[in-house]
């Protein structure tokens, strides 16, 4: 009863929130922050629900975001069709790099994709004539203005792009829930339980986490591109692994294995920095107690937690929680 | 042109010792706790500048430094395990992974708390430089193969020798027969902790001799320790030797014959190759031998 | 010397020993005895620390032990020939021995050494081998010169002669009596119970983690549920 | 750096009209610098050169605007010359900080990403060290530098090192950072023009910090000298490993760092005889009485010598100073940047400037001064001599280009 009534309640705010909030630099702030939304409910569904830590989601924004401005600058497609097709050609990255790698587990999965991060970066560093090196890319157009009637809607205004990556970040949300509450979801939960059980039952676990590696690498693309388009400008400082460290903060700190926590843990992400007015220093080893002290006591992320707090029966499809194992 | 080679070989070498330095510690703690402690280059960081501030207020030579730092650092290491990995010891493998990254942050951006922003160097006073042919040998540099080579040899015969050492192996090869040996397999955790922290102090001390330590500099050295790891593989002793040498050259050859640009490309190539192809390392997985 | 007394054990919320009481006495060689799922080797589990029990004591020596963790329980004395050997693979022979004696690392222990090597004289041809390239057999006796290796108070010995060639659990017998003799004392879990019966001095009979039957080795091999459960008879 | 809630600067923002007719008034400025990591060599002096113009400016009563005074105060952020943080600095500094004047800008790709955006923005970009051509060449009306881009001094550099009897040259220099590239590129075809030949171009990237692969192997190729050129900290360990590396040839170079940053890396006896090519950025003594005023005050403030380029960052104050004494406004951005246009070289500035058609700025925003030649000579730089150099032939094709 209570879940579409907050549902709904969530959905007004956010398409209200730049006529409440007319600064311009809290809907900047609130642009980043969706964008990361977005970035972390990929993340969530290889590492929330198989249990896989990758360590390449910058990596893979970079590659939508690089993608997505190459094409519109360079090769004059337009930008929606980038838009589109960077996740695509993120995927089709993640495939190749994730069908060898998908092989090891655990600790090997990670470090490789730390690897895999680290190349995309200096591929992006290094390709000077294609990226531009460190100095990055300039003059990324905004999508093409959408006209509606006599009405022209420009993306250039941050406002309207706000309502575009609003709409991302729902389209974003549909495909999550729908992965993880098909049978797809609930053998990515078996294999991150279990997996030698899982496959000992039958279940070819490589096309799964393949999946599940593939999901979250294109949402990290399609996010990328919405980010490049939005900023104009891109460097690869962004798609660093430091950023791909930011993603995991932000599901493991929501609550890793829910639909809701990531996105929580994504705008505290973006906002608290923001809201302590601190010096960069002291917000990284801040994030840093946070992701010690909430795997330590916390394990669940605060999403549950909170939801057990206020004693309420959220059907959330959430991870067992890490003692019960 | 030999010359050359014989040149590049001995800067190799000098690089690949110290990229062993780092591997031993990770591979150590790997093989014992099954942790990828990624602070580990934190740690290193930590360790050079605390010799750095050392040699400034103390007025001593870099070799007691570093000896002081050294045992800051294997402080520091048992702290780190007592504090953050114990509590999840029992967890699943991906909360101590997400603490190792939660304890990067924390180190990294202390050390630049501490010590500031600004890159150091680790005075030594090793400016003289022998040639051999045409070979030149800085002083500093054959210093830095002599360190790590009688660091390795002490932490071998640690290894192989001392009770600790066998306990160590011991835990490793069987956890469960250990502890009926009456092995404290705590207390084994924490002495690895310290090993390993103070070898990855006396690496970064290194580094800060021979370049200079700033921030940026760990993520470099801990990932570049991973890929030794892997090369040799995971929780191998000899493996992280015979490893952390063939990535110096390799990369220092890559540099100068392939491209400079992509030298570390090709370091993570030789790393996903021996995973996919031999996933055990080119050396055997064992702490043991 | 070793009393438990109404131990309760559980994996979770599933309790698997319910209640068992038994003692050893100084010198005496006790086996327990029953089929594969009883919970012999939880309770041997729980009585070396390995796992903590529900509820129960276990005394040694007059000192309760239970939840004490395992390499505390190891240093008083209680020595575990663990089930399936547990060789530590990549070491030597002499290295696997030498570790035994890990409790007494403060000591000269090359005496001892002698004195297992004397035991089995093919672990001396044996000494600079890696263990796990050893047959079961030799590991085995590597596994019980490890565990006398620490002057043990109590020796438990698990399941020692399982998995081996008819031959060679002809031999673990023999050197049992031998160390028996020795005047260690001795708990043995077997589920080969005629050689147990033969080898201790007296028997518990587990079912379904619940003692059913005790006595002497004489009593309990005329005992007709366990001649028609175990001894074929 | 000011720490506020979010709160308080809502307040401030709400407030500020009322705030600046009650007090005396004040012109709020943004510095964005990199103030910690690779570029914080560069950052931070020019960072301390404008609070030092600052407080001199404040000091002799502040801007005289029409009839009022202003004095100036600055909000500081670290960009860490990083491109992306850099844009968010600027985003923070106008949306939020209300900003309509930016300094500092020290480094190459951090400074081309804000100048890219900063065309749509309501705001006056001031940019100090930062090189890269394609800063002011764009043509952004909003952007003005008071540095020269690196290829107008890599081309007088290419034709000294000819002039130095050299005939085969081995490059290593930063990869990718614009101001190095662009500098090397004009160097490389000054040099060869002048019947020069470059046995090898070998590069480093942004935090390599061990050039001895790429030198071992230019030194095998047995150049007459060498061109190093870089950020100080990486260029110091590149004559250190030179040095090292036993290699004797002259070593030219293009880095513009203080002789106390180089020796925080290297040795003078590695450092001896090193030349280095650049902007005549600042020298006490061949630049007279403002020059050696500025070094006073500077030492005096920061207890350290000023590095040669932080003076760029020191003109920029005094060069908004003119520019909004001249518009007589300091809300029309359109009269300042036309001011700015018109501008001649304020007397108060310490370089000196080759004014283009008499105006201190060319029509993209360019400054230029002249160029030098500088050696190591027992633990200094030394000034050797003037480089020829043309600015209005310059800025003539300056005007053609657009990166």
């Amino acid at each position: 009863m209570i879940r579409p009534v907050l549902l709904a309640v969530v959905a007004a705010a956010a398409l209200a929130f730049p006529h409440v909030v007319t600064a311009n630099y809290f809907i900047h702030l609130a642009v980043l922050a969706m964008v990361w939304m977005i970035v972390a409910a990929g993340t969530n569904v290889i590492q929330g629900y198989a249990g896989y830590v990758s360590i390449a989601q910058g990596g893979f924004m970079g590659i939508g975001a690089y993608s997505s401005a190459l094409l519109s600058l360079d090769a004059g497609v337009p930008v929606w069709l980038a838009i589109s097709v960077a996740p695509f050609i993120t995927a089709l990255a993640a495939l190749i790099a994730g069908y060898p790698s998908l092989r090891v587990r655990g600790h090997y999965f990670a470090i490789l994709t730390l690897a895999m991060n680290m190349v995309i970066y200096i591929v992006l560093v290094n390709w000077i004539p294609v990226t531009g090196g460190e100095a990055g890319t300039t003059g990324i157009p905004a999508p093409e203005p959408i006209s509606i009637g006599t009405l022209e809607i420009s993306f250039e205004r941050r406002v309207n792009y706000y309502y575009l990556v609003l709409a991302a970040l729902a389209l974003t949300m549909l495909i999550v829930t729908a992965v993880v509450r098909s049978r797809v979801g609930r053998v990515l939960e078996a294999i991150r339980q279990n997996e030698t059980f899982a496959e000992a039952a039958g279940v070819a676990c490589w096309k799964y986490k393949l999946f599940a590696f593939v999901i979250s690498a294109s949402l990290a693309g399609f996010a990328g591109a919405l980010y490049a388009h939005y900023m104009s400008f891109i460097s690869p400082a962004p798609f660093s692994v430091d950023h791909s460290l930011n993603a995991i903060l932000a599901v493991i700190l929501g609550g890793s294995g829910t639909l809701t926590g990531p996105l929580v843990g994504a705008a505290l992400t973006v906002a608290l920095p923001e809201v302590l007015r601190i010096a960069e220093i002291f917000r990284l080893i801040i994030y840093g107690f946070a992701l010690v002290v909430v795997v330590i006591f916390l394990p669940r992320g605060l999403v549950p937690w909170i939801a057990d707090l206020a004693g309420r029966d959220w059907k959330l499809p959430r991870a067992q929680s890490a003692e019960s194992r | 042109m030999l010359v050359d080679l014989l040149q590049q070989l001995f800067n190799g070498l000098v690089i690949g010792s110290i990229y062993t330095l780092v591997a031993l510690g990770l591979t150590i703690i790997f093989g014992i706790l099954g942790i990828a402690h990624f602070a580990h280059g934190s740690v290193a960081m930590f360790g050079g500048y605390l010799t750095y501030f050392l040699i400034l207020a103390l007025g001593i030579g870099v070799f007691p430094a570093m000896a002081l730092a050294m045992a800051g650092g294997a402080l520091l290491g048992v702290v780190l395990e007592r504090v953050a990995y114990y509590p999840v010891r029992n967890a699943p493998p991906i909360n101590s992974f997400i603490i190792a990254l939660g304890l990067t942050l924390i180190i990294e951006k202390s050390n630049l708390l501490l010590f500031g922003v600004d890159q150091i160097i680790v005075p030594t006073g090793f400016n003289r430089i022998f040639t051999i042919g045409g070979l030149a040998l800085p002083e500093l540099r054959i210093y830095i193969l002599l360190t790590a080579a009688a660091l390795v040899v002490a932490l071998t015969i640690l290894i192989q020798k001392s009770w600790m050492g066998m306990a160590v192996r011991a835990v490793a090869q069987n956890r469960a027969a250990a502890i009926l040996m009456g092995i404290n397999v705590h207390a084994v955790s924490m002495f690895v902790f310290a090993l390993s922290s103070a070898l990855g102090v006396a690496a970064g001390v290194l580094v800060g001799a021979l370049f200079a330590i700033a921030p940026g500099v760990s993520g470099g050295l801990v990932v570049k320790g991973f890929a030794v790891l892997i090369l040799g593989g995971l929780g191998s002793i000899p493996g992280a030797i015979v490893g952390g040498l063939v990535l110096g050259v390799s990369e220092t050859f890559a540099s100068a014959f392939v491209s400079s640009a992509y030298k570390d490309v090709i370091a993570f190539l030789l790393m996903i190759g021996v995973l996919l192809v031999k996933p055990e390392g080119i050396m055997r997985r064992s702490v043991a031998r | 010397m070793l009393a438990v007394t109404d131990l309760r054990i559980a994996y979770g919320k599933t309790e698997v020993v319910h209640g068992v009481s038994f003692d050893v006495a100084a010198g005496e060689c006790i086996a327990l005895i029953g089929a594969n799922g009883a919970g012999k080797s939880t309770i041997l589990k729980a009585i070396c620390g390995l796992i903590p029990p529900s509820s129960g004591d276990i005394r040694f020596e007059g000192r309760s032990i239970g939840g004490l963790p395992g390499h505390a329980v190891a240093r008083l004395g209680i020595c575990m020939c663990p089930e399936g050997r547990q060789m530590f693979p990549e070491m030597t022979v002499l290295e696997n021995l030498q570790l035994g004696a890990y409790r007494r690392r403060s000591e000269d222990i090359s005496g001892t050494i002698d004195e297992v090597m004397t035991l089995f004289p093919r672990l001396r041809e044996r000494a600079s081998q890696l263990a796990g390239t050893l047959s079961g057999g030799e590991q085995e006796m590597v596994a019980i010169g490890r565990a006398l290796m620490a002057k043990p108070r109590l020796c438990i010995f698990d399941e020692p002669s399982l998995g081996l060639a008819p031959k060679v659990v002809d031999e673990i017998e023999e050197t049992l009596m031998k160390i028996k003799n020795l005047g260690v004392t001795i708990l043995l879990v077997e589920q080969a119970v005629s050689m147990a019966l033969r080898v201790a001095d007296r028997a518990y009979v587990l079912e379904a983690g619940e003692v059913v039957a005790s006595g002497t080795s004489q009593e309990i091999s005329n005992d007709s549920r366990v001649q028609s459960a175990y001894l074929g008879g | 750096m000011r720490r506020l809630g979010v709160l308080t600067i809502a307040a401030a923002i709400a407030f500020s009209p009322l705030a600046t007719r009650a007090a005396e008034k004040t012109l709020t400025i943004g510095v964005s610098d990199a103030l910690s990591g690779g570029g914080a060599v560069y950052g931070v002096p020019e960072k301390r050169a404008i609070d030092l113009a600052i407080e001199q400016i404040n000091a002799a009563g502040g801007i005289a605007v029409g009839k009022d005074k202003y004095k100036l105060a600055a909000i500081v952020y670290d960009d860490k010359a990083d491109p992306t943080e850099a844009t968010n600095v600027a985003r923070k500094l106008i949306d939020r900080d209300g900003v309509k004047y930016l300094l500092g800008y020290c480094c190459s790709a951090s400074t081309g990403a804000v100048a890219s955006i900063i065309g749509r923005e309501d705001a006056i970009m001031l940019v100090g060290t930062a090189g890269a051509r394609a800063i002011t060449s764009a043509g952004h009306k909003n952007v003005f530098r008071t540095r020269p881009p690196g290829d107008y001094t890599g081309d007088a550099a290419g034709r000294f090192i000819a002039s130095q009897g050299v005939k085969r040259l081995g490059v290593v220099a930063a990869r990718d950072v614009a101001l190095f590239t662009q500098y090397r590129d004009a160097l490389i075809k000054a040099f060869e023009s002048e019947g020069g030949k470059v046995v090898a171009v070998e590069t480093f990237g942004g935090q390599d910090r061990d050039m001895t692969a790429q030198l071992t192997k230019v030194r095998g190729l047995e150049p007459d000298a060498y061109f190093i050129s870089g950020y100080v900290e990486q260029v110091a360990f590149a004559h250190r490993q030179a040095h090292e590396l036993g290699i004797k040839a002259p070593r030219f170079g293009f880095s513009g760092g203080s002789a106390a940053q180089f020796l925080r890396v290297a040795s003078a006896e590695a450092m001896e005889g090193v030349w280095d090519l650049i902007a005549i950025e600042f020298n006490a003594e061949a630049l007279g009485e403002n020059a050696k005023n500025y070094a006073k005050a500077y030492e005096a403030k920061w207890k350290e010598y000023p590095t040669p380029n932080s003076a760029f960052a020191y003109d920029q104050v005094y060069v908004l100073k003119a520019a909004l004494e001249a518009a007589g406004t300091v809300d029309d951005l359109e009269a300042v940047k036309k001011a700015l246009r018109n501008l001649t070289v304020p007397k108060e500035v310490v370089l000196r400037y080759l004014p283009v058609d008499g105006k201190m700025f060319d029509p993209k925003g360019q400054a230029y001064i002249s160029n030098g030649a500088f050696q190591f000579r027992n633990g200094n730089w030394v000034f050797v001599k003037e480089l020829p150099s043309d600015a209005a032939a310059y800025s003539k094709f300056f005007q053609t280009v657009r990166d």
